[in-house]
């Protein structure tokens, strides 16, 4: 019961924060509401008893990414005129909403059709141990080459944004 | 002995291999050509002098090409395709004289690689290799006319690529699927025509893919209504490429319905006679009526070519032994007579810088010799008795009349169709008073006469000897129709 | 507690990081809804790995918040060019390479 | 233990490179020749080491007591890794002259599609969902960062934003349908699915099916079907010319490496359920490819419409797998061949014409080009021959056995519509053709550039005929049936 | 002996080729060479003919000489062989072609002797003697057909030989063209016969032979066919029209061709097909209605012309007109009779004509003549004689045989056709009476340079004037104390009716009678003076006019074409054919273009279209999860 009201509140801080982050004009309360829906999913994993990936959620996905990103927006200071005018967002929103209907439909019924419910967890589900072992058992090679991944993304993000004279046409 | 076959289609295209990689000068080029296409015919007198008119399929050469769909490399040559490939190597050493003071490389290199196209359609026995040298040879003819032609060069070209090429690419569908039946009965690929025609499909299946073939025959000979390509493509082609396109390549829509039609789809062919003669019938009277306002001598030959070649087609389509070897016999006729025209309208635009009969007139008064050729070969393109073309246009109207009356009678108006243009259009032409452009029409010179004397020896011998010929092809087609009727009659 | 709260959860918020993308000008909001459509893909697979008992959908998660940072730091990247270029973050602005302009 | 590293040192020596470069490009002292060189060395070390493999028809997984089942060396991949270096190695190379032009390349340029190379690689080798999925990322970023490189063109940001957002959007989806095979079967091992789907029923199955749904979303979209091809022309013609040259002919491949190992093992006794489907989508990429080929003025643009037509292709062939086609598979990897080596060349050419001009370049610069520049002209000519499928060259073998195989799995309308656009595509190919024969040029011809890019896109020309006509009869080189042959063992090797 | 049948085709064609040969090689070759060898060619012939006449004339009457030269086309069952057969209406052809021939070659000589293209003429004339000759002699209706085309070939080119100016070409088109016309349905009967008989030899033999195997039905459609080709060469209603066009070539040209021989192949094909229209008479009464009907319609036109050679060209479609009636109603011996004794007047009146115009500078309009006689003596006489001739006064030759049709006519009880045949008598002798006065009595007037004819041109004249005057004796019948010489000779197989003598004598007499009563107005209104006809009532002026029958056949059958075939161009293939594949391809385009406004550059619009491709894929994956 108690894990049930846990999980409205944090679906509702999800949800909202979501739907806060892509309904916000002003890009900072976006991110703000958005940093709000990941701290909620951490909730979430946390209850999923997933105590590592709350962790990792908490440190990389909030403290990292969403942070940086906030960062960012504040360091490109974008004020109220450089924002774009959106007047058809929410009729854009209507029409998307209905595309993505038959979409989100086949998601949550072969989701559903998983016949599976919660069952308790072995010790030590969740914990670093048994996530350090099965990482380094099973996920050796897509740990590794999710380095080669980070690599390859900041070499880029690094040209990308590095600012250099212009004077190339 | 048994590679000769493959010497004479890629010998041309070695020569321009080896001549365009060493970057040859002018001169060494047109010897080259030269030479190479009197070696081709001799080898081809060669062919016709081993050549057994009873042996059906001969000097049969089959080699592995892909293997693992059973695409082979065959070759072959047979009664129908002898005449075909004498024609070709009688014709390309007199294009060659035609072209003798051409300054651009492209032209010799083309017309090189198009003789390769065109003998190796005519000698393929492989549907996928005859489908290549099918689509090959296209591209030399889009290169001349869109540029080396006169007038909307480019459009054209692109016009003749595009609607011809949609023809192939239906037969290409209906080789496909033949191919894949012929492995669906028997577990193993084969393309080969010997192998393909032993299938038997279903009826429906069979007109549809009997269709495929015909689209791409009837927009290559054109039929009407496949035919706006032509007179375009002729009007703006340069000379060689016009002749070829008349003499040869349309000539290979007639010779790719006997070959493939008849040999892949004896029976379902008959599905298709009716159309096709109807609207073989139409062509024949439509394409001469149109001939007679044409003010371009290219284009005026244009449709009469394609009113002869009408005609040829409705010969195909009777199954009997007197129109068959009418329109065998017309394919050679006509091409020779048609080759000769053209080659005068070229010698007529080297002269006047036209071929608008309205800026003609009187060459008469200037060039008799010129005259004489001129008005032979428009008058063996009317059919005139003595020249080829008129035994061609008996046997066919014969065999028309052995078919039906009607169908006899309509044929019978060959007599007249040609007159219709060929007539007026000499009278604006080489007659009456002569005009600016005429005035002082130098005579031809002793190269032309070259040129033309060989195509007029033969065009004479045809129609006073045919007997010389139609032994070469007679059995074959006798033969082929003795199966058909088999066949039919087995139904 | 059954899954399928959790289900509709992750649906719902895949969907809206579509609706986001589609609906939405603004470059920010385009690059979050992205990550928030990757992040329902972590709650379903850490959901997936509860109901399976083993650890490996979480480890997908897990490498899957590293590739979703890897993302991140090139679409921030990117951002700030495009803003220092044209100094706004409209995504409807960069639209020279529309087939009206080219032909 | 030696011989299994020996198996995965060209990706290594791909890997290693980049980080090579990465280093050197602190440097200032070197050039751009330098790190092309370098970059060049390394790919073309790789490729060296891969080639032996290709006579290696045993599958290998590589450390299977660390990696499992993930990492797979068959035939199949290695031919794919021959073709990622290959086609790297030729898009440094004839690019050489490009790079020269243009000053915003730099050492990490190389890094990058090293980078991708390895993505790419990995892709081909991975047996396994997630880690294809990263690889992929691997791969994508870099090609992203690399469309965007030219920083001060707006057109390369552009095409860079868009190919990242739409990328990262579907990229969304090949996770999303990886996590509901992974709640199904409880493992992402293309084997483990393969054993799920053998054992269980339908209803169990349902989730692998929406799973591989979503993940088919991301692979059409990377090879640009309709409606998932929107970004393929404006990337095509943002993105620097040897990134662009690099995305439709190594790049668009690599897609190919994952989906048909996912099709013919992985799905194989349920992909029938998706031929519908495909078939639509087969249809409308026909024609909408065609649609967006025949009314581009910009060549590069009109090479991304026309590749939009040819992953059509490749989707009839798909769907035929979905059929029972037993010739559609050696089909696919043949048709990659062919359109590999059409368009490496032809975007070489361009490139290489590009090199020395600044704008765009449309169908009209091309007029009088035969006059200027014969040989190139003639080899520009093969391509687009080959592109449109013109019999003697290798486009048409491969046009050949798509349509077979579509007609053998009874999909003849389709093979019919294939024909067909391949019909209209003689229309802006020959257009090409035309415009460089056909009109007459007041420059004076130039000489044959005989450096290497020239040497190379020439050998491209020569393999693209001999593809399409070379027999086994010259002794000691292989005729067309050892491309099929290349194609049938790979394919061979997946099952 | 045979074999100079082979010779005597062969000859002419290759002088013909030779003189061609000669002129395009070196144009300005001696003329004593063309004038030799174009001579001596028809000469040659003529004496091999000769020979043969011989040969036959000591024969049985079933005698045919044969001589194959060699296989022509042989394809299945249809076996030609160039072969050549000579029976007695061949001897009389081969006779009148070659001796009239040889005349006309000689006269040429003297006519053409100013020409620059005089090699080029004698090349032709050859050429057409050879076709002619071809045509006689053929052993089977195909090479029969061959050289019927070639008579028409030739006298295309002989009648455009004045080639500068276009109209003369225009009536060289006009004759081929017609003939053609003629051919189709010659064409089309032989083909019908062949099919019909099929497996046997396709010779004149075999084919009578087996000719009563045949519905007679399929005979009525092959006989009118032929008949189709005999209106095409022989100029009768409704193909005569190029007949007067064609005097545009040079006078030996129309003397040769049409006067005496290619005209007459009709009747000699008719002729030579007796057994076939002797097995459907009634196709043979049609025959004989057209023919009545184009005598006296071109008689009524000549009545009315001005120009001296239009005149003889009417006539000679008039004459031939008698000559159908006969061959028509079976009397195929007199037909060729009136062939015969037509040739010598015919010719003679032309090359007459000729001399006058060659005197006259090229003048051709009578009514610019006139009082002629003392200057031109021996061509006045010799024209008097055929004149005479022609119109019927005994003992010239057109009086027997012009009096054996009309009885044969009144004899078969066609009195329809006799009436008209009577009648049409009457308005030659008033005609050709008409131009004789026109020419050499009315209006005398002085002359500034009349040029001495030369011997060549004037002593042909008086061969034929000799020929005129006595050849119908040859064939003198009973009544007249004759033994029907020519018809005994010929032996073709008339269909016989008899005639009382005292009938035939009242025909004649009515014959002589309507002659002289021509003869008599004409004296009347043109021996003294003579006017232009004026076009001053109706009637007039449709004689005039040649009945507008020209002007029809223009608006009928030449606009008509024209227009065609402007409407197959600019309509049918440009709007239609055309206008179909443009409209498909711009359909196409414009699809694609609509499709590329798609491309809007905008990302969330690319996103949307993901989007909705998802959608619909779920959809699809929805409805697929339905049924499982």
């Amino acid at each position: 019961m108690l894990e049930n009201s846990i999980f409205a509140i944090l679906a509702l801080f999800l949800l909202f924060g979501s739907l806060g982050m892509i309904s916000f004009k002003q890009t900072i309360f976006s991110g703000l509401s958005f940093l709000l829906a990941m701290m909620a999913l951490a909730g979430l994993f946390a209850l999923l008893e997933n105590s590592f990936l709350f962790l990792a959620q908490i440190m990389v996905s909030v403290g990292a990414v969403v942070v940086i990103s906030l960062l960012v927006m504040l360091s490109v200071n974008v004020n109220e005129q450089n924002l774009p005018k959106e007047p058809a967002k929410f009729r854009w929103m209507l029409l998307s909403a209905i595309l993505v209907t038959p979409f989100a439909l086949l998601m949550y019924r072969s989701l559903t059709h998983l016949n599976r419910e919660f069952a308790e967890t072995t010790a030590g589900y969740g914990s670093l141990k048994m996530m350090g072992a099965t990482l380094f058992s099973d996920w050796v090679l897509p740990f590794e080459i999710v380095s080669v991944l980070l690599l390859a993304a900041m070499v880029g993000a690094i040209i990308i944004a590095r600012k250099e004279p212009v004077n190339d046409a | 002995m048994e590679a000769v076959l493959s010497y004479i289609i890629f010998f041309p295209l070695f020569t321009t291999l080896f001549m365009g990689f060493f970057r040859v000068g002018l001169r060494t080029l047109r010897i080259g050509a030269m030479l190479s296409s009197l070696l081709v015919f001799l080898l081809v007198l060669l062919v016709a002098a081993y050549f057994d008119p009873d042996g059906g399929m001969q000097f049969i050469r089959v080699l592995p090409w892909i293997e693992h769909y059973g695409i082979t490399y065959k070759l072959g040559v047979d009664g129908i395709s002898l005449v075909l490939l004498l024609l070709i190597a009688f014709l390309m050493p007199l294009l060659y004289l035609y072209m003798w003071t051409e300054e651009r490389k492209g032209y010799w290199y083309n017309m090189m690689l198009l003789q390769t196209g065109v003998t190796g359609a005519v000698l393929s026995l492989d549907l996928l290799l005859f489908y290549l040298f099918w689509e090959t040879m296209l591209l030399p003819i889009f290169i001349m006319i869109g540029r080396y032609g006169s007038g909307m060069r480019q459009f054209n070209a692109m016009k003749i690529v595009l609607m011809t090429v949609l023809g192939s690419m239906s037969m290409f569908f209906s080789i496909l699927y033949l191919g894949y039946e012929f492995f669906a009965v028997n577990g193993w690929w084969s393309f080969a025509l010997s192998d393909l025609s032993t299938l038997e499909l279903d009826p429906r299946t069979s007109i549809w893919l009997a269709g495929g073939f015909l689209l791409a025959f009837a927009i290559k000979i054109p039929l009407v209504g496949f035919h706006t390509w032509m007179a375009p493509a002729y009007g703006s082609a340069p000379t060689p490429a016009v002749v070829i396109m008349s003499a040869i390549m349309a000539k290979l829509g007639i010779y790719g319905l006997w070959r493939f039609g008849y040999g892949l789809f004896e029976t379902t062919l008959s599905y298709y006679a009716p159309w096709v003669m109807t609207l073989a019938i139409i062509g024949l009277l439509y394409y001469a009526i149109h001939a007679i306002m044409e003010p371009s001598l290219r284009r005026m030959f244009a449709y009469s070519s394609g009113s002869h070649l009408s005609m040829i087609a409705l010969g195909v389509f009777l199954t009997n032994i007197y129109a068959w070897g009418g329109s065998l016999y017309f394919i050679a006729t006509h091409a020779l007579a048609s080759a000769g025209i053209f080659l005068m309208i070229g010698l007529l635009y080297k002269r006047t810088r036209s071929d608008n009969i309205d800026d003609l007139g009187g060459i008469a008064s200037y060039a008799p010799r010129f005259t004489f050729f001129f008005v032979f070969f428009a008058l063996s393109i009317a059919g005139l008795p003595g020249t080829g073309g008129f035994v061609a246009e008996l046997l066919i109207i014969i065999g028309a009349f052995k078919e039906e009356f009607w169908i006899g009678v309509l044929t019978a108006t060959t007599m007249l169709s040609a007159m219709l243009y060929i007539f007026w259009m000499l009278q604006r032409t080489v007659f009456g008073p002569e005009t600016v452009a005429t005035e002082y029409f130098e005579d031809l010179n002793a190269r032309e006469m070259a040129m033309l004397i060989p195509i007029v020896a033969l065009l004479l011998i045809t129609g006073i000897v045919p007997s010389l010929f139609i032994p070469l092809f007679e059995p074959q087609i006798a033969a082929m129709l003795a199966d058909l009727l088999h066949s039919i009659g087995g139904l | 507690m059954t899954p399928e709260p959790f289900f509709a959860l992750a649906t719902l918020l895949f969907s809206m990081g579509i609706i986001g993308i589609i609906s939405r000008r603004n470059l920010f909001v385009v690059y979050m809804s992205i990550e928030l459509m990757l992040s329902s893909v972590n709650l379903i697979l850490a959901l997936f790995s509860r109901l399976h008992g083993d650890m490996h959908g979480s480890v997908i998660a897990l490498l899957m918040i590293a590739v979703i940072a890897a993302e991140a730091a090139l679409f921030l990247a990117i951002i700030v060019l495009l803003y220092r270029q044209r100094r706004t973050l409209d995504s409807d602005v960069f639209s020279k390479l529309s087939q009206r302009d080219t032909l | 233990m030696l011989d299994q590293l020996l198996l995965i040192l060209p990706m290594a020596i791909t890997v290693i490179g980049a980080f090579f470069l990465m280093l050197l490009s602190w440097n200032k002292r070197f050039t751009l020749k330098d790190y092309n060189l370098v970059a060049v060395f390394f790919l073309s070390l790789s490729f060296i080491l891969e080639l032996p493999q290709l006579w290696n028809t045993e599958v290998i997984y590589i450390f299977p007591e660390v990696f499992g089942k993930m990492y797979v060396i068959d035939n199949f991949s290695t031919l794919f890794d021959l073709m990622f270096t290959a086609g790297a190695i030729l898009t440094l190379l004839i690019n050489t002259d490009y790079f020269k032009s243009r000053n915003y390349f730099n050492g990490e340029y190389f890094a990058l599609i090293l980078f991708s190379v390895f993505g790419m690689m990995t892709l081909a080798h991975s047996n396994e969902l997630v880690t294809a999925f990263i690889a992929l990322e691997i791969a994508s970023l870099s090609v992203y960062a690399l469309a965007g490189y030219h920083k001060s063109n707006r057109l390369s940001s552009e095409a860079m934003l868009k190919y990242m957002i739409l990328g990262s959007m579907t990229g969304a989806f090949f996770i999303l349908g990886t996590a509901l095979i992974y709640g199904a079967v409880g493992s992402t091992t293309l084997g483990d699915i393969a054993a799920f789907i053998k054992g269980s029923g339908d209803s169990e199955t349902l989730l692998v099916i929406t799973g591989g749904t979503f993940i088919m979303v991301t692979i059409l979209f990377k090879i640009g079907a309709v409606p998932f091809h929107s970004w393929v022309v404006d990337v095509y013609h943002g993105a620097p010319f040897p990134v662009t040259m690099f995305m439709a002919s190594t790049f668009k491949i690599a897609l190919f490496a994952i989906a048909l190992r996912l099709y013919l093992v992985d799905f194989a006794p349920i992909n029938a359920i998706w031929s519908e489907l495909l078939q639509v989508i087969t249809v409308l990429t026909l024609i909408g490819g065609s649609w967006l080929a025949i009314t581009q003025d910009n060549l590069k643009r009109m090479l991304a419409g026309s590749s939009i037509v040819h992953s059509g292709y490749m989707l009839i062939a798909i769907s035929s797998i979905g059929l029972g086609s037993q010739e559609a598979a050696p089909a696919i990897m043949f048709y990659l061949m062919s359109y590999f080596l059409s368009s490496v060349g032809a975007f070489g050419i361009l490139s290489f014409i590009a090199s020395r001009s600044q704008k765009s370049l449309t169908f009209e610069d091309f007029k009088g080009f035969a006059q200027r520049r014969p040989y190139l002209a003639a080899m520009m000519a093969i391509f687009m021959l080959s592109l449109s499928g013109f019999p003697s060259t290798i486009g048409f073998l491969g046009k050949f056995y798509i349509f077979t195989s579509a007609i053998e799995s009874g999909q003849i309308l389709l093979a019919g519509l294939g024909i067909l656009t391949a019909f209209i595509s003689v229309y802006y190919y020959f257009k090409l053709i035309a415009m460089m024969y056909f009109y007459p040029t007041n420059e004076s011809q130039k000489r044959f550039p005989m450096d290497l890019s020239g040497v190379l896109i020439g050998l491209m020309a020569v393999l693209v005929i001999w593809g399409g006509i070379g027999t086994g009869l010259i002794p000691f080189i292989p005729g067309v049936d050892g491309f099929i042959d290349i194609a049938k063992q790979a394919v061979l090797s997946l099952q | 002996m045979s074999t100079l049948l082979i010779l005597i085709v062969l000859i002419p064609f290759l002088s013909a080729a030779l003189m061609g040969l000669v002129y395009l090689s070196m144009p300005r070759s001696s003329k004593l060479f063309y004038t030799v060898t174009g001579i001596g060619a028809p000469l040659l012939s003529g004496l091999f003919s000769l020979f043969v006449g011989w040969e036959l004339l000591g024969s049985p009457t079933d005698v045919v000489l044969h001589v194959e030269a060699f296989q022509w086309i042989a394809l299945g069952d249809f076996d030609i062989a160039v072969a050549f057969m000579a029976d007695r209406l061949t001897a009389v052809m081969l006779f009148f072609i070659t001796f009239i021939g040889t005349l006309i070659h000689v006269y040429a000589a003297a006519y053409m002797s100013d020409d620059a293209a005089y090699g080029k003429f004698f090349s032709f004339f050859n050429l057409f003697m050879g076709s002619m000759l071809l045509l006689v002699l053929a052993d089977n209706p195909i090479i029969m057909f061959v050289g019927w085309e070639l008579v028409g070939l030739s006298s295309y080119l002989l009648i455009g030989f004045y080639h500068k100016d276009a109209k003369n070409v225009k009536a060289a088109n006009k004759a081929f063209i017609l003939n053609r016309v003629g051919d189709f349905g010659f064409i089309i009967a032989l083909s019908v016969l062949f099919i019909a008989l099929e497996g046997d030899a396709f010779t004149f033999e075999s084919i009578k032979a087996n000719i009563g195997f045949l519905d007679s039905s399929l005979i009525a459609l092959v006989g009118m066919l032929l008949f189709v080709g005999a209106m095409g060469k022989s100029a009768q209603i409704p193909l005569y029209v190029w007949l007067p066009d064609a005097m545009a070539g040079p006078t030996p040209v129309s003397a040769l061709i049409h006067a005496a021989t290619m005209v007459t192949a009709g009747v000699y094909m008719v002729a030579r097909f007796s057994f076939l229209y002797n097995e459907v008479p009634e196709v043979g009464e049609f025959i004989a209605l057209i023919g009545a009907i184009s005598a006296l319609f071109a008689a009524l036109i000549a009545s009315y012309q001005s120009d001296i050679k239009k005149i003889l060209a009417y006539s000679t479609m008039s004459q031939l007109g008698y000559m159908f009636i006969a061959v028509g109603l079976g009397a195929y011996s007199s037909g060729i009779f009136h062939v015969f004794t037509h040739a010598f007047f015919k010719a003679l009146l032309f090359m007459g004509a000729g001399a006058v115009i060659v005197a006259l500078h090229h003048e051709q309009n009578i009514f610019k003549m006139g009082g002629l006689k003392k200057h031109l003596g021996l061509v006045y006489v010799t024209m008097f004689i055929a004149t005479l001739a022609i119109s019927g006064i005994p003992p010239f030759a057109g009086f027997f045989s012009k009096d054996a049709i009309l009885a044969a006519a009144f004899a078969s009880g066609n009195y329809g056709i006799w009436m008209m045949a009577t009648f049409t008598a009457m308005l030659t002798a008033y005609y050709m009476f008409r131009m004789l006065f026109i020419v050499f009595f009315a209006n005398a007037r002085e002359y500034a340079d009349i040029p001495t004819l030369p011997r060549m041109m004037t002593w042909p004249l008086v061969v034929l004037a000799f020929g005129s005057a006595f050849a119908g004796l040859l064939g003198v019948n009973e009544a007249y104390g004759g033994s029907n010489g020519f018809a005994s000779f010929i032996a073709l197989p008339d269909t016989s009716h008899h005639l009382s003598h005292f009938a035939e004598y009242m025909l004649g007499l009515l014959n002589v009678l309507m002659a002289l009563l021509g003869t008599g107005l004409a004296y009347k209104m043109f021996a003294v003076s003579a006017k232009a006809p004026i076009g001053d009532t109706f009637w007039k002026r449709l004689v005039i006019h040649k009945f507008y029958i020209d002007e029809l056949y223009d608006h009928l059958i030449v606009r008509t074409l024209r227009m065609l075939s402007v409407i197959s161009d600019k309509v049918i293939d440009r709007k239609g054919v055309d206008g179909i594949l443009h409209f498909s391809v711009a359909g196409y385009k414009t699809a694609g273009l609509l499709f590329t406004k798609l491309q809007n550059g905008k990302v969330r619009y690319y996103a949307l279209y993901i989007l909705a491709g998802v959608a619909v894929m779920s959809l699809l994956m929805l409805d697929t999860m339905e049924g499982m």
